[in-house]
């Protein structure tokens, strides 16, 4: 059975190390922190300025000078420090954040991502995406593995404006955990029941197929 | 000299049609809700704004969209308006749109007079278009200069009468890097204190950046997000 | 992860002979004194260090000066140092004299990802030698290039076991921008306090910057030039 | 009768205008803290991170966390602030200093300034006097007319290593003061008791000599 959102974010969370600074992009990669493996320690960055960022505040409690990028409020956790935006950039420019999770519109098999426009139709703006792109060395997309249409988001290449180009490592979708390397999608686990031909059947992109493909453990 | 005016109408002085501004802010968070209101007031036309979001539809630089004050905007994210949206889409109002962190940068090297810099961030995308790329470290990096404002606005959480200001929380964001490069920064602070009541080892913006500073009559501080967990 | 180590000797763990080094500190203002002391201790040689100045004669750099430890010298003002004019002089020591101005914005390149910038400083000098010149609003600017190093020492009165570090006075100086320019980056730091402890809104240098943190042994915290004026 | 440091000091300080930031070098810039006119108020900017520097402290109240570029022990105004030190430049570069009173071994007659290196002599480096001199728009030189040899400082060209060229706007000597335009030296003012010809001997560059030369007013 397909992965729902919670879902990806629980398998994302094991991408987790012990000591890593974490930026989470805004939908499906904010709920990467409800799942953080036990014995482990991470620290959430966001970068409108804060590293430590904690949960959502009781209800009465909220505070509208702490909120995240995705303009929610939150809480500061113990150890918690805020800053200005030049120098949360220069934490993601100068790759001292470790993981970068976000979402896309599409993936292509070298890695490109488009995530912030859809000409004549979407102009929300990128945001801090293309910096964290640019810079990060890790970066998970979270997303279905197909759009609303049915068509997929895995494909040869982008047709959207881009917002980074060849730097995606990994992507998690409701199907399929699937790597770029050598501009060629690789499958590595299939969601609990999904088959590969399923994946393969949603994957518009050259996607290599080792002869086992395990389910992810969840 | 002193730096501190009495009121919102004389910071605003000299703030005319067809001028050049930072606002500071995140969202809804850290704006200066004084200053944009009594732009609105003033009715002042043709802005260039730079600022980081346009606000909502009924707060923060939203007011001075609905009002057609401005002419264009210099943004990294303005998914939150839908007026905004109409007007960029129907070609009445020039956007400008920009990675956060080539925004935040943009700002800091206008006032730290850095003309441009080197940064990874739109390299391949149309960001890039038009801009020199150089290789470094085996990485490709755009050449992006440096912003300035007739006016830089912003918003603290306390000031002094030197002009020193602290912000709270992360209502920080671009306010810090603004404030350094207006040709005049006016802060507004929800509380103005004497000089030396500010811990001199904490304070955010030095005062040689602004050059006025008023405590606002009334902060809203409106949250955009209003996103809780109940009490357990 | 617990970046807290126990002692300076775990906390240069890893430093060895030929490596660069950052080194906070302006004057003996703000030095790492500890892990410098241990620096001689361990003998490590043909170090590669960025530091605005050299120390004295017997306190600081000064003391690996004399131990001929250091291969060569990245700094801005070198005068209160008569060992290391002797060896720059004779030719023992490299030395690459920076602008005070360019040597802090490269430090903070290299931590911010800027590969490069332009600035005014040093055109039409020797600094600006074998360098890009481009004018920017009339003015020349050379094109100066980001500083890294495989460890950056600093120092600070406060550190969390976060990492997050709060400085006193002008002992700031350098240490927050080496701080985040360094592959490896050490915190010695006169108190060392549990996380929270710290004010979230007034921490100079957020912990995502520091791997190591200690509480060093005993700071002299020497003055080198006492000015004072007599008690009235 | 020339100057002595003091009294060039006096003379730098009636440059002074209310509300300005300031920037004193080492030496003869200092004293210039010490003659600040009645009814202005200035603040000084230390490069090492300080704006609102105040006078010497008390004998046993000296601070080793508190010093100024010179590396002396000091004390802070009510009001002052500590910054690193790339914000510290950011106020230099970024012109928000008005003024910067520096020494110097050499100045030319079209602005050029000489002041960190003898070759093969002195070597301490230019600190952050070459951003400061390539940045500023007001810059005053102190220093004094001759070197210790009765050569003159003021020249066609400088000889030594430059700190930056074409930036001095005015020279405040034991002498004289002078103001550089149009690749010339011209005589704005002369010290109590020295005459023209005395200050057209000390001059190597081209010295504009209007026909009255008022004396100072110290």
């Amino acid at each position: 059975m397909a992965l729902d959102k919670n879902g990806i974010a629980r398998r994302i969370a094991q991408e987790l190390r012990d000591g890593w600074y974490v930026n989470l992009g805004i939908g499906i990669p904010t709920l990467v922190a409800n799942y953080i493996p036990e014995g482990i320690e991470v620290e959430f960055q966001s970068e409108n300025g804060i590293l430590g960022m904690g949960p959502f505040p009781f209800d009465g409690e909220e505070d509208a000078d702490l909120i995240n990028a995705g303009k929610q409020t939150i809480t500061a956790r113990q150890g918690a420090v805020f800053f200005d935006s030049s120098t949360s950039f220069a934490m993601i420019r100068g790759q001292h954040v470790q993981l970068t999770v976000l979402g896309a519109m599409e993936v292509a098999q070298n890695g490109d991502i488009a995530n912030w426009k859809i000409p004549g139709k979407m102009v929300k703006g990128m945001g801090g995406a293309m910096d964290l792109v640019a810079s990060a060395d890790n970066i998970i997309v979270a997303m279905m593995h197909t759009n609303r249409a049915g068509e997929s988001k895995l494909l040869k290449s982008c047709s959207l404006p881009l917002t980074g180009v060849q730097c995606v490592s990994k992507i998690v979708t409701n199907l399929a955990v699937v790597e770029i390397r050598d501009n060629k999608f690789h499958l590595l686990e299939r969601a609990p029941g999904v088959s590969v031909e399923e994946i393969k059947a949603a994957t518009e992109g050259e996607l290599v197929v080792p002869d086992h493909v395990p389910e992810m453990k969840l | 000299m002193n730096k501190v005016v009495n009121n919102v109408e004389q910071a605003l002085q000299g703030l005319e049609d067809n001028m050049t501004l930072m606002l500071g802010g995140f969202g809804l968070c850290g704006i200066p809700e004084n200053s944009i209101a009594q732009m609105v007031t003033m009715g002042v036309k043709g802005l260039t704004c730079i600022s980081n979001n346009a606000g909502v539809d009924d707060f923060g630089l939203g007011l001075l969209l609905q009002n057609r004050q401005i002419k264009k905007m210099i943004s990294s994210y303005v998914g939150e308006n839908d007026e905004f949206e109409r007007q960029m889409l129907s070609g009445e109002l020039e956007v400008d749109l920009i990675p956060q962190g080539s925004l935040a940068e943009r700002c800091r090297a206008g006032g730290a007079g850095i003309p441009a810099f080197y940064t990874p961030a739109g390299f391949g995308t149309e960001v890039a278009e038009g801009k020199e790329v150089r290789v470094y470290n085996g990485k490709p990096h755009i050449l992006e200069e440096a912003l300035t404002a007739d006016f830089a606005i912003v918003k603290a959480w306390k000031g002094d009468t030197e002009g020193n200001l602290i912000y709270k929380g992360t209502a920080r964001n671009f306010n810090p890097m603004m404030a350094m490069a207006g040709k005049i920064t006016i802060a507004e602070v929800e509380e103005l204190v004497p000089a030396g009541e500010l811990d001199p080892n904490f304070i955010h913006t030095p005062g040689i950046f602004v050059q006025r500073i008023f405590q606002g009559d009334k902060f809203e501080k409106r949250i955009e997000q209003r996103t809780v967990q109940p009490k357990q």
